[in-house]
């Protein structure tokens, strides 16, 4: 049986998250006093390199290479940002872990801070997590109060300060160049880079930018050494990753699980199956920049490259699973929107290409589709992906491509036989009332919006196709189940 | 306390596992109050077990206040450890189910109650149990 | 240095160059949209949000398609510009702009000048493959000044960066998000509802027709075939150093003969010459500069000739509105004293007589426009064209202006000096000042009448002369950015200045937001103020004091510089504007 | 202050002093060219305080913070939080993130919709409720998920829409007899 191991999750359900002689009593701030009393900045950089700790948030950028651009740099002054911006729909383990174990992340700002030669940090977390940002704030006031931040901490010359920043709602700003320009108040557009944050950050300072399961998984492996977080996960992705399962999975929650662990121990083994029995269709990973994953690849190890290779990404670890009754044309189109919602509209492919595919995705889904709409589909997202200003718009059509690699005769079966397998795009449906059921009760043609069920009461009715708007209130209503969907 | 130094470090550490070592003989029942748990009524929860036990002066228990355990689908959940070290995860706590904490899992032991949720999470990140 | 190959050709760059520069270097071209490089200003639009420059990239075996425009060079670079793939990419961009874009080019007041429409002519897209929604706004003509039509807006940013950046002014700002993501004035106001100056500078900066000027070219030809109207017409200095170059000549081509040839074919009564009121402007101004240093008070007197620059100081500096020259700009004398002293002279009723401006500026018809220049009803100037409508005009009638042969200006209000002329430079309405202070302030001739620190395209510049041992401190700048910057001193009491000269626009009019297209090309700039120091220098008279019909006018009509009648015309006041 | 603003935008005056002693505990320097960086705190305490943020109090967050209007519009118009109508009394936002959608979110909001008579993004005519939608509030064990003003409901269907509803209708019409 596949168990989970929590790193970044640790504490979390173990302790009281404000109080700190909790956090203290299970090895807190241990790291921050090893890397302060016993390592040179350059020490901690060796190690967290050496770890082969990658980001969590999505592209998987190894951390201490992220760290080391930014100690290299000649500055009067640096940051450290944490990205709590989980903007992902479907993902939650950041909120989990600020919940939970606020100080966790304030110790590995601060060894951050340490080893970059910053002393500013500052966490940067949706406004839509009101009880993040309070327990944040009790953390931050309890560090200061007993010298985990501020002027020399725990008497040394390392001085490190922690504020905090509120999102006001916009995905986009999940970028690192988006969010830092959040942060100086403006609209969140990410700019071209090089250059990188590490050079040209906040203010045109290096800036570092992580995120809080990457944070969360630091200091253990300050305490425990390398040997020990690369003793979990794969080679080249060493450590744990949290997962959030929703969708159609019995145990819906957060999971942490080795890196390398497949999908089925992930879905069945942790996640305990679909729900009501139904049948297995997919797994969308990595949110609106990510794909799908099918059956076929349930027993692929979850690592970043593999994960990248069948056209998903890990993303922060938002796991959607889907049975049979969600439509993967439907589902592509859904996330289209998202991105076509949240995209700040700067650069051409991503602000007028995804529109213009989420509009081939409703004609296919609204029963106008033709083999042309899948060509332009294609040329679209070709050069969406590679023109793209930043990563949401870069990933945006991963989605589609990934549905319409894996899922290509739904798409077929939406546009050369107009219908739709799941009965989810209601164009493609059709409504009709089974005579031998129907009892002539007169209900479904009462609650019809456009009167289009005719009939003559205790005798079957007829539903005018043509005048018929799919709505689905008569299947709704009819108590004899004789409408059937098809 | 103001941590000036190494010293002062140690110390408040030796203090603040001596306190954990002085509440690990209570029975704690860990309330998951996260945005989840709060939603799907931990804090009545909560408030029942607070009420319960102050009113029959049970001794040997402390709630405790812990963020998302990460078992959304059976929300809220108490987490029952006890001074031996073992625990059970109860999922599906509500209101009216509350008080079973006590009657089945602080005064008794029960092990096969049915809103048991069996976990799987390797006990200590000390140790190796990852894959390669 | 850097050394990167382009297209298998080597090239040596420095280190801060982007791809597109080492490009240019080699001839090789790429495509650019949303690029702005208004290089002698210091002020660059690369956004690298239009995606039409991206080209093949590996750099060190990391290989990406990049945008040209803004990314640097790198040391062992490998660049294509040019791979069916870079292709394939660039026209589905550019497909997708169409897509969003209204088809109206043959309607459109920018056909053939369309920085988009040029671009879909070189990929040679004569079908537009990729259709949906569009964006529709109303169209802004709130403002006599600027159009805006958002449905042409392809997100450049261009108009932001020198609305904000340059000009400081902070009009246009990014405002939504995604699909519905435009530049615009807060909360999508009318520009009337913002505190936009009209400088014009946004509309010299959009690649295609969302920023055009507010076209008056058919009230014009209503009035010039009025019967009943005598309709005379004013040139502002820029516009003669322009106008050629709608008319294939060579930047820098001076056509004033030609422009008057031009306007008496399209039937004014008579072609007269702002730099005319410009002499008169100086008359005033430096009589006020003369008596503030006497007085020594209310100083640095501050040129008023620009509405931009007015506009400017009465949202952003209201606290500062007594220290401008009280001096209305050469566009309102010229329409005060045609409507009296001409108008009198040939016996018409001011209300019979139409007074045009051909203007390389937007703000000039905004000012024209002010309540403070309108006395009973009856305004200083009816209608203003830009520098761009006027080629616009003679093309419709036929009139091939580079064909023409010169003409002289009517008279009397048509004569000026070399000190008139320079006006539409940055640093010349100083330079002209100074010119006659001197003379008048030591009564002595001044031998060398150039004043060369204050002349060229910085945004600041600096002088002290000495005038008969009186250091009289001043400085010139042009673009509201630089403005800010030296009367944010004056408010706080740390510039120590006589005069300055002020112009909206970088460079002063010769850039004006209503001269031809120069499509970030400002080495036209250059040659623009070449030629207008060329003709100052080609003038026998060069003050604006020895102009014969300027003393002629003070002794038959307004007596003498600061009387009560040139008071009454000649002179205005300002006021705060509510941001 | 200027009290003209206020007057003018009919807005309380006492908002107002609020929102000015709160940017004042900022001590912003105007010429500080990191100043922005307090921009979208002061927009979230704004609208916290009105509601919403019409343009007058734009205005005043541009002069007191030092920036364009301009500025303050474009960032008001970027992010999702802030709004520059006033929202109904009674907000109901309908999570629409992936686990919600998939577990029939938009059916939810469809009840919504009809039930209120109004759209999402919409407020009801006499003001007292508005239907919005939010992209993921993290508690997606409870898919679908409905929050009425920080009251979260989970697991919502579309036949438990109305009682939802009647809470809030029976509670206005507390609040109505009440005044």
């Amino acid at each position: 049986m596949a168990q989970q191991i929590r790193i970044a999750l640790r504490n979390c359900g173990k302790l009281d998250p404000e109080k700190i002689e909790q956090y203290i009593a299970q090895s807190g701030y241990l790291a921050l006093e090893k890397a302060l009393f016993d390592n040179k900045p350059e020490d901690i950089l060796k190690l967290i390199i050496d770890s082969g700790l990658r980001g969590r948030g999505g592209g998987g950028f190894p951390t201490g290479i992220k760290w080391q651009a930014a100690a290299k740099q000649k500055s009067d002054e640096k940051f450290v940002i944490c990205n709590a911006d989980e903007g992902d729909p479907g993902a939650f383990m950041d909120r989990a872990v600020l919940e939970g174990d606020p100080h966790s992340v304030l110790e590995a700002m601060t060894i951050a801070g340490y080893c970059i030669g910053a002393n500013k940090g500052i966490i940067y977390i949706r406004a839509e997590y009101p009880l993040a940002i309070e327990r944040l704030n009790v953390a931050i006031d309890q560090a200061y109060k007993m010298g985990f931040l501020g002027k020399n901490i725990m008497g040394t010359a390392f001085s490190f300060d922690i504020s905090i920043k509120l999102g006001a709602g916009a995905f986009v700003c999940g970028e690192e160049t988006a969010l830092i320009k959040s942060i100086e108040g403006k609209r969140g557009e990410p700019i071209v880079k090089p250059p990188f944050p590490a050079e040209k950050g906040l203010w045109m300072k290096p800036t570092i930018v992580n995120n809080v399961e990457t944070y969360a998984s630091v200091c253990p492996i300050i305490v425990n050494g390398l040997e020990w977080f690369r003793g979990v996960g794969t080679e080249k992705s060493p450590g744990t990753k949290v997962f959030a399962l929703a969708g159609k999975i019995n145990n819906v929650g957060l999971v942490e699980v080795p890196m390398g662990s497949t999908l089925r121990e992930v879905v069945y083994e942790i996640g305990g199956g679909i729900k009501d029995g139904k049948e297995f269709k997919a797994v969308q990973t990595g949110g609106p920049s990510g794909g799908c994953i099918t059956k076929e690849s349930l027993d692929t190890p979850i690592t970043y490259e593999n994960l990248i290779q069948i056209g998903s990404m890990m993303g922060s670890g938002g796991m959607i699973v889907l049975d049979e009754d969600d439509c993967m044309v439907n589902i592509a189109k859904f996330y289209l929107e998202f991105t076509l919602d949240e995209s700040c509209g700067k650069c051409t492919p991503c602000r007028v290409g995804n529109t213009r595919m989420f509009e081939l995705l409703e004609d296919i889904t609204e029963g106008r589709g033709t083999q042309l709409t899948i060509t332009k589909l294609e040329t679209l997202a070709n050069t969406i992906k590679k023109a793209s200003l930043c990563g949401l718009g870069q990933t945006a059509p991963n989605p589609v491509l990934s549905t319409m690699k894996y899922f290509k005769h739904e798409y077929e079966e939406h546009i050369n036989n107009k219908k739709c397998r799941a009965k989810v795009c209601r164009e493609l449906l059709t409504f009709e009332i089974v005579a031998d059921k129907c009892v002539g009760c007169s209900l479904c043609a009462r609650n019809c919006p456009v009167f289009c069920i005719h009939g003559e009461p205790k005798t079957p009715f007829v539903i005018d196709q043509k005048a018929c708007i799919k709505c689905g209130s008569c299947v709704e209503k009819c108590n004899f189940d004789a409408i059937t969907v098809s | 306390m103001q941590i000036k130094n190494r010293e002062d470090l140690k110390k408040y550490r030796e203090s603040a596992i001596a306190g954990k070592t002085a509440s690990d003989k209570n029975i704690k029942l860990l309330v998951g109050l996260g945005t989840c748990g709060t939603a799907a009524g931990a804090d009545m929860v909560w408030a029942k077990l607070e009420n319960k036990i102050k009113s029959d002066k049970i001794s040997g228990v402390e709630l405790v206040k812990v963020g998302c355990v990460g078992y959304c689908y059976a929300e809220p959940t108490v987490e029952v450890v006890y001074p031996d070290g073992e625990s059970v995860l109860l999922g599906n706590i509500k209101e009216d189910n509350a008080l079973d904490v006590i009657e089945l899992h602080v005064k008794k032991k029960t092990n096969n109650a049915s809103n048991i949720i069996k976990t799987n999470i390797a006990s200590n990140i000390f140790k190796n149990g990852g894959k390669k | 240095m850097s050394r990167i190959t382009i297209n298998d050709i080597q090239v040596e760059v420095f280190k801060d160059a982007t791809i597109l520069d080492a490009a240019k270097e080699v001839g090789i071209y790429i495509p650019t949209l949303c690029h702005l490089d208004l290089e002698q200003f210091n002020i660059e639009n690369k956004a690298g949000s239009c995606r039409i420059c991206m080209v093949d990239v590996d750099t060190n075996g990391r290989k990406k398609m990049m945008p040209a425009c803004c990314t640097p060079v790198e040391e062992g670079m490998v660049v294509k510009t040019n791979t069916p793939e870079v292709v394939e990419v660039r026209r589905t961009v550019l497909q997708l702009l169409l897509s969003d874009h209204p088809f109206e080019c043959l309607t459109c007041p920018k056909s053939l000048d369309c920085e988009l429409q040029a671009l879909a002519k070189k990929f040679g897209i004569y079908e537009v493959t990729c259709t949906g929604k569009m964006s529709t706004y109303e169209i802004d003509h709130s403002s006599k000044s600027i159009k805006r039509d958002l449905s042409k807006c392809i997100m450049c940013r261009r108009c932001e960066t020198v609305c904000t950046t340059m000009q400081t002014v902070g009009v246009l700002s990014g405002f939504g998000r995604g699909f519905k993501a435009v530049v615009a004035p807060p909360e999508m106001e009318p520009l009337t509802e913002s505190v936009c100056v009209f400088c014009g500078q946004c509309v010299n900066a959009c690649p295609t027709a969302a920023l055009t000027e507010i076209n008056y070219i058919s009230d014009v030809w209503k009035a010039i075939n009025n019967p009943n109207k005598k309709v005379i017409v004013q040139t502002a200095p820029a516009v003669r150093v322009g106008i050629g170059e709608e008319f294939g000549l060579p930047a820098g081509t001076e056509a004033t003969g030609m422009l008057t040839a031009g306007l008496r074919r399209l039937g004014f009564d008579a072609v007269f010459d702002t730099n005319f009121s410009a002499d008169l402007t100086i008359m005033e101004e430096a009589h006020e500069l003369i008596e503030r240093v006497k007085k020594n008070e209310n100083l640095p007197i501050l040129t008023s000739c620009c509405p931009g620059w007015i506009n400017f100081l009465e949202f952003q500096f209201p606290e500062l509105l007594n220290i401008p020259s009280t001096c209305k700009s050469p566009q309102q004398m010229f329409g005060a004293i045609a409507k009296s002293y001409y108008a009198e002279k040939i016996g018409v009723k001011p209300e019979d007589m139409v007074v045009v401006s051909i203007m390389p500026c937007l703000a000039k018809k905004y000012e024209a426009s002010r309540e403070e220049f309108i006395k009973d009803g009856i305004t200083d100037v009816d209608y203003v064209l830009t520098t761009r409508e006027l080629a616009q005009m003679l093309k419709e009638a036929g009139i091939n202006l580079d064909k023409l042969k010169d003409e002289e200006y009517d008279n009397p209000l048509g004569e000026s000096s070399g000190a008139a002329v320079i006006f539409g430079a940055s640093g010349g309405v100083l330079e002209a000042a100074l010119r006659t202070a001197y003379e008048w302030i030591t009564k002595k001739t001044l031998g060398n009448v150039n004043f060369k620190d204050v002349r060229g395209m910085e945004g600041v510049k600096e002088a002290t002369v000495d005038i008969d041992g009186l250091k009289v401190n001043v400085a010139v700048t042009s673009g509201l950015g630089n403005a800010r910057k030296i009367l944010t001193k004056i408010k706080k009491g740390e510039a120590n200045y006589h005069a300055i000269e002020i112009m909206a626009c970088p460079g002063g009019c010769l850039n004006g937001g209503g001269q031809p297209y120069i499509h970030g090309d400002t080495s036209i700039l250059d040659k623009r103020l070449k030629a207008i120091y060329s003709i100052d220098e080609s003038k026998v008279i060069r003050k604006s004091h020895e102009n014969p019909y300027i003393k002629k006018l003070y002794d038959e009509f307004l007596i003498e510089p600061g009387s009560h009648k040139s008071h009454d015309l000649l002179h205005t006041q300002y006021f705060k504007k509510n941001k | 202050m200027d009290s003209n603003k206020t007057l003018e935008i009919g807005l309380p005056k006492e908002q107002f002093e609020e929102l000015d002693r709160y940017i004042g505990s900022l001590k912003i320097d105007k010429e500080d060219e990191r100043r922005t960086g307090y921009l979208i705190q002061v927009l979230h305490k704004a609208q916290h305080i009105f509601g919403y943020l019409p343009v007058g109090v734009q205005k005043f967050i541009a002069e007191n913070v030092g920036v364009p209007h301009s500025d303050v519009s474009g960032v008001i118009s970027f992010y999702n939080y802030f709004t520059t109508v006033p929202r109904g009394k009674t907000r109901i936002s309908v999570c629409m993130g992936t686990a919600c959608f998939v577990k029939g979110a938009g059916k939810v909001l469809s009840e919504f919709e009809r039930y209120l008579k109004i759209k999402n993004g919409e407020v009801s005519e006499d003001g007292k409720f508005s239907i919005d939608i939010l992209r993921c509030v993290g508690a997606c064990g409870l898919a679908p998920v409905v929050i009425v003003n920080d009251k979260v409901y989970g697991n919502v269907t579309t036949k438990q829409v109305g009682d939802i509803m009647a809470l809030y209708i029976n509670e206005e019409a507390t609040h109505a007899d009440k005044k």
